[in-house]
């Protein structure tokens, strides 16, 4: 079977550890294996507010170094932020070559010269933005296909309507992502068709959901969150995917808080894409970690579970 | 000209503008530490429009931009605004000047923090909040909000 | 309520494309009055008035250039000049000579155009019908 | 009994939306001497058009009606439509429809009975109509241009390439007009005189031009193709056929005259040419400051002109010209910054126009392009435009925009900001207007990259405090309120029409809207004509311009010119007067009233005849005939007692 260099970052190596193992069931089904780095660090999520902008691209270009050195171009992950730092890292490097000698000399310095000598007997090569950085649902798209997926699909999620969720980071900024049209995406709505599911339109689907505002404003957030799943609603969704650990919390979780704000309010549950992938190719329900929603996704589940027969186990 | 009378401040005192003001070095910092160019912008005002957070500013961003163009630091720094945006990157794509605001927005917040203004400290975050929130909204608000 | 008959003896060039140009302007006003589109104000003969009146007109407006502004030269002299002879005879034959009315109005007075017609169409309201004893004895 | 067709134009919804065309075309059916009636939608295009015409022939129609928009507008298209299929064009009638009626009434039942009475005017008109021929005139293919600025100049320059003579009337002493006095032009930066003075040259030294400056119009009579135009040659009391322009003259002149070219920047003598590149390069003795004509003595001039040019005895000059066609090209000026009381009512030394701006940049001009403020010579460090001084503000001042302000105050600041690296230039605005090829971008360079401070705001008052000029502004950006302590401030004054276009209008009886600007017969299509045939128009004087849209306009008045002069002869209408000969009495009352002299008494016969070359048409001597000898072609008194009976509903 196929390995592909995977890259599960912070969030899905630990608090949401049950959307990487999802993602490891559903592409093992689609016949590939995510190979994780032996060794890596977080990618920093986010740009920091700092005066020295090249000091943190060291650890994401470190862990794209470090890919490279191991004989593999692709590197996939699956968090929205991730994807996000690693590529526009990698954007950086290959289009500014300051960046990339300053880069590779903090690389240099950092690294002691026995590290890269015992591994491998070539000298030192800046890294120069070899790998291509890809999220799993690009590779999904563009890799392996998506009809790959439909003819692979063991449950029916037929008549399900689902609303695509894409946030901020996932497309934007749109010079540097390049992953789809920023303003009128599709990746995540032919995913969906993928799945035999139908995409739900709404006009909320890349309004953010307060991000890290979660933590610092979270009333804003609230807000935020509210009217996206009220879109959703409202246009007949009976779930939303989401491919970022962080909307995810907050569009979940965050439901809590919308339930006290507005009484009138109907929760929604929240999908994880590699959730609903994996239950699609039979992936039995009880390994995807849905006691962890703070929405209950039982209803959806039972639509699914009735269109069909069994999954893995069930 | 700051007037020492024991009054109470004026609302809305007026700009005085002189080639030392607009020429001063924060316009200069801001663009330095941004990478961008202020005073492409024209004031059209799509940034405001479509900003997802506008509602919970008391600047809005287009007009964060025109402050920085005519100097005005301190309304700026003493703005909620700054520490509001979420680095969406929903202003920044939307553009027709092609400026990263979101960026403005980073090098406006850096230069508050280093006015000593601190907009997020580890105190402020709940245990259950802090054992429940994924990583990058952790880091995220950490990178972006704190020195 | 009462809606007078008005007949317009307009000037080509100044007033009919006047009224044109209110008509342009999508300016509103009373329909009560017929335009009659002459050369010049100077055609408008006394005996066009009277005949006007004579049948069933409650009103007549002359509109021509402004004085200087004739095409003609000085056209719109001649026709204020017969228009105040006329004046003098009208109410002879029982016509109030409020009924006459000439007004100078340029190409680019569309709005006084429309202002014109509204008041004299108002004016003629608060007349009443032209009663002519002359009417009824042709008849 | 005629067989008349009335054809009822929906013009989409323009007619149809308050006018019920269908019961119109049916009432009209029902009209005497109606033998087909039919609406369509729209009748002016090519379906409409064919409608008319197989229905002349199929109906066997004599005559049509079009009951349609303004005769202005399309009386010519179905006049020939007409004609095409086989009517004599004076059958085909207009009955508007629109303009007086559907487009000013909004009770549709009342808009309907008034245009069916407007048609059956028609009706009662058309009945009496007889079949015409044009009356062939001959045209003079000599063409008069007023106006010696870029727009006349380059009107000149197109009509005399194509092979007409051109006389070139201009009154200053030298063509060039406000494009002589500017800088730089945006958004090219091309220089102003290096573009404009080739151009003066070639309009002098044209064999085809002649040049009259310092000439002004005195009157003018006559019609399309044959115009006789009165000319004041102004004395200059300098023989220009021969002054060789030596200059000497204006060197010695001791007195001082604050100088209108340099917007009182600079002083020249009372014997001056305006600047160094005039044409023709002849200096005049301005009167009224000439030391000599006050008090009697100096004539220091003429004893230094070795060739006797002086000429103290000269008076002014009348020629009188025939000409085909008139272009009028008079420019702008713009308001008087002494006219703004809140900006300081021109007491302010430090506060300027625009065009004296052009002259502090000029390379030629009084600071040799070195921007001094006025009241000391201190070069300004900070540097306030003021747009929409006195444009677009209907209250107070002027409605309109301005429309050249907007990129020229981007020029003026840019240029400053090139010549004084450490000012600051501010400009406040309420809109800025860019509409034009490269405008845009030199407007959106010049606030990025050029460091010039936009304001959006109106300035609400300008005042002098010591040496500095304050500027009380606001920024609604901020929504804060903005005060300047500038070292010079400069207005963008409102456009307006030379002072001597209303005076001129009236002597050409061409038309000027409602603020002063002449007036074009139709304001997209036909935008350089005067409604008055044989009346052309370019430039500002039309209307606030830049250079290319004057330059465009006046080579589109040129080949105006040019297709008139193309013709052989030019048809006139021929519904002019006609006599009666066993009515007339010869009583002669039409021959003091005719302003064209086209009544003649015949001695002979005994009674009054009309000259048809000379008959306008204008009907006064219809009027003015006691016995009704006199009619008006197709405009009799029996057709216009029956138009007033059925204006009034009557049979």
């Amino acid at each position: 079977m196929a390995k592909i260099a995977y890259y599960p970052g912070c969030a899905l190596n630990e608090r949401s550890s049950h959307l990487d193992r999802s993602a490891r069931d559903a592409t093992v089904k689609l016949g590939f294996e995510l190979d994780e780095l032996d060794t890596w660090t977080c990618c920093g999520a986010v740009p920091p507010v700092s005066e020295e902008r090249v000091m943190n691209l060291v650890a994401p270009s470190r862990i794209l170094k470090d890919v490279r050195d191991s004989g593999r171009d692709i590197l996939i992950t699956i968090c929205d932020f991730c994807y996000n730092t690693l590529k526009r890292t990698n954007f950086s490097i290959k289009s500014d070559e300051i960046i990339r000698k300053r880069v590779n000399a903090f690389l240099a310095d950092d690294t002691p010269e026995r590290d890269y000598l015992e591994k491998d007997d070539s000298p030192w090569e800046d890294y120069a933005g070899e790998v291509k950085v890809i999220h799993l649902m690009e590779y999904l798209r563009d890799e392996l296909g998506y009809d790959k997926i439909t003819e692979s699909l063991k449950r029916s999620l037929k008549g399900l309507k689902i609303a695509p969720y894409y946030g901020c980071v996932m497309l934007r900024p749109q010079n540097e992502i390049q992953l789809d049209d920023p303003e009128n995406p599709a990746i995540i709505e032919d995913f969906i068709t993928a799945l035999d599911a139908q995409p739900v339109k709404y006009p909320y689907r890349t309004e953010c959901c307060g991000s890290y505002l979660s933590v610092s404003s979270p009333d804003a957030s609230t807000r935020l969150c509210y009217r996206i799943l009220t879109s959703a609603r409202n246009n007949g969704a009976d779930a939303i995917v989401v491919s970022c650990p962080l909307c995810f919390y907050n569009l979940d979780s965050r439901q809590k808080a919308i339930s006290e704000a507005y009484p009138d309010f109907t929760p929604l549950p929240i999908f994880y894409f590699t959730q609903l992938l994996s239950v699609a190719l039979g992936v039995e329900f009880g390994r995807q970690g849905f006691e962890k929603h703070y929405v209950d996704v039982t209803p959806v589940l039972d639509k699914i579970a009735s269109s069909t027969g069994k999954g893995d186990s069930e | 000209m700051s007037e020492k009378t024991g009054l109470a401040p004026s609302k809305s005192p007026p700009i005085r503008l002189t080639r030392e003001t607009v020429n001063a070095g924060f316009k200069k910092r801001v663009d330095a530490l941004s990478g961008q160019h202020t005073d492409a912008c024209y004031q059209c005002g799509n940034c405001s429009s479509g900003c997802p957070l506008a509602q919970e500013m008391d600047i809005l961003p287009n007009r964060i931009l025109r402050l920085a163009q005519l100097g005005q630091s301190d309304d700026i720094i003493n703005s909620c605004s700054i520490w509001i945006c979420a680095s969406c990157f929903q202003c920044t794509v939307r553009c027709p000047k092609g400026i990263d605001i979101q960026a403005v927005m980073d090098a406006l917040r850096q230069i508050a923090m280093d006015e000593g203004i601190d907009h997020f400290g580890p105190d402020q975050i709940s245990p259950e909040l802090a054992a429940s929130v994924p990583q990058p909204g952790l880091v995220g608000v950490y990178r972006k909000l704190a020195t | 309520m009462f809606e007078p008959k008005i007949v317009c003896f307009l000037c080509k060039w100044c007033t009919s494309a006047g009224a044109d140009l209110a008509g342009t302007s999508r300016l509103k006003y009373r329909p009560n009055g017929v335009n009659i589109r002459f050369m010049c104000s100077s055609r408008v003969d006394p005996e066009h008035i009277l005949w006007a009146f004579h049948e069933g007109a409650d009103g007549v407006l002359i509109g021509g250039c402004h004085p200087g502004d004739c095409h003609y030269e000085d056209g719109n002299y001649k026709t204020q000049a017969r228009v105040s002879l006329l004046n003098r005879l009208l109410e002879d034959f029982g016509i109030d000579t409020s009924r006459l009315r000439l007004e100078w109005i340029s190409a680019a007075e569309g709005a006084k155009f429309a202002n014109v017609m509204n008041e004299f169409t108002e004016e003629l309201r608060l007349k009443g019908p032209l009663k002519l004893a002359a009417r009824e004895m042709a008849k | 009994m005629k067989r008349i067709g009335v054809f009822v134009c929906h013009c989409g919804i323009n007619i149809a939306e308050t006018v019920d065309v269908k019961r119109v075309a049916e009432e009209a059916k029902e009209m005497e001497g109606v033998a087909y009636a039919q609406d369509y939608i729209y009748m002016c295009s090519e379906p409409g058009q064919t409608l008319v015409r197989e229905k002349i022939v199929e109906e066997k129609l004599d005559a049509v009606i079009i009951a349609a928009c303004s005769p202005t507008l399309h009386e010519s298209t179905f006049r020939a439509a007409a004609e095409e299929a086989g009517l004599n064009p004076w059958q085909c009638e207009i009955a508007n429809i629109r303009e007086q009626c559907s487009w000013v009434h909004t009770d549709r039942e009342k808009a309907t009975n008034k245009a069916i009475h407007i048609v059956a005017t028609i009706v009662q008109k058309t009945k009496l109509n007889e079949s015409l021929e044009p009356i062939p005139v001959s045209i003079t293919k000599k063409a008069l241009v007023i106006g010696g600025g870029i727009a006349g100049i380059q009107a000149a320059l197109d009509i005399a390439d194509s092979g007409y003579k051109v006389i070139l009337v201009e009154k200053e002493s030298s063509i060039g007009g406000h494009m002589a006095q500017l800088s730089e032009t945006f958004p090219t930066l091309d220089c102003s005189q290096c573009i404009l003075t080739p151009k003066m040259v070639a309009a002098g030294k044209h064999p085809n031009i002649e040049l009259m400056t310092y000439s002004e119009i005195e009157g003018i009579h006559g019609y399309v193709g044959n115009f006789k135009v009165l000319i004041r040659r102004k004395a200059a009391f300098v023989d220009w056929s021969i002054c060789n322009g030596c200059g000497l003259c204006m060197e010695k002149c001791p007195a001082k005259v604050s100088s209108v070219f340099d917007r009182e920047l600079a002083k020249h003598g009372a014997i001056y040419v305006p600047f160094p590149q005039a044409v023709p390069n002849k200096p005049v003795i301005e009167q009224d400051s000439c030391i000599y004509f006050k008090s009697g003595q100096c004539r220091l001039c003429e004893k230094v002109c070795e060739i006797g040019a002086i000429d103290f005895e000269q008076n002014d000059q009348f020629v009188e010209e025939e000409v085909g066609a008139i272009i009028t090209a008079t420019g702008f000026e713009t308001l008087p910054v002494a006219d703004l009381a809140e900006y300081g009512a021109g007491d302010v030394p430090d506060v300027i126009d625009g065009l004296a701006f052009e002259r502090l940049l000029s390379a030629s001009g009084p600071t040799v392009g070195e921007v001094k403020r006025p009241s000391d010579g201190m070069v300004p460090k900070e540097i306030v435009f003021v747009q929409c001084a006195g444009s677009r503000d209907p209250e107070r001042y002027k409605p309109y925009c301005s429309k050249i302000c907007c990129m020229y105050t981007t020029k003026h600041a840019l240029l400053y900001k090139h010549r004084v690296h450490d000012g600051q230039p501010y400009i406040f605005y309420i809109d800025i207007r860019t509409g034009g090829k490269g405008y845009e971008e030199f407007y959106q360079n010049a606030e990025e990259e050029e460091g010039i401070i936009y304001l959006r705001g109106k300035v609400a008052k300008i005042f002098r405090d010591g040496d500095k000029t304050v500027v009380w502004g606001t920024d609604t950006l901020t929504g804060r309120n903005i005060e300047i302590a500038a070292d010079l401030v400069v207005l963008a004054t409102a456009v307006i029409p030379k002072d001597s276009t209303a005076e001129l209008a009236q002597k050409l009886r061409i038309q000027t809207g409602p603020n002063g600007f002449l007036a074009e017969a139709h304001p997209k299509l036909r935008p350089v004509e005067s409604i008055n045939s044989g009346f052309f128009i370019a430039g500002a004087a039309q209307g606030p311009k830049d250079i290319p849209e004057t330059v465009a306009q006046a080579s589109g008045a040129a080949c105006k010119v040019i297709s008139l002069f193309s013709r052989d002869h030019l048809e006139q209408d021929p519904a002019i007067a006609w006599v009666d000969e066993d009515l007339c009495g010869g009583c002669r009352i039409c021959i003091s009233v005719c302003p064209y002299d086209a009544r003649e008494y015949d001695e002979e016969q005994g009674i009054a005849l009309v000259n048809e070359a000379l008959c306008e048409g204008c009907g006064s001597c219809v009027a003015a005939c006691a016995c009704g000898a006199t009619q008006q072609r197709n405009l009799s008194d029996s057709q216009i007692k029956s138009m007033v009976t059925a204006s009034l509903g009557g049979e």
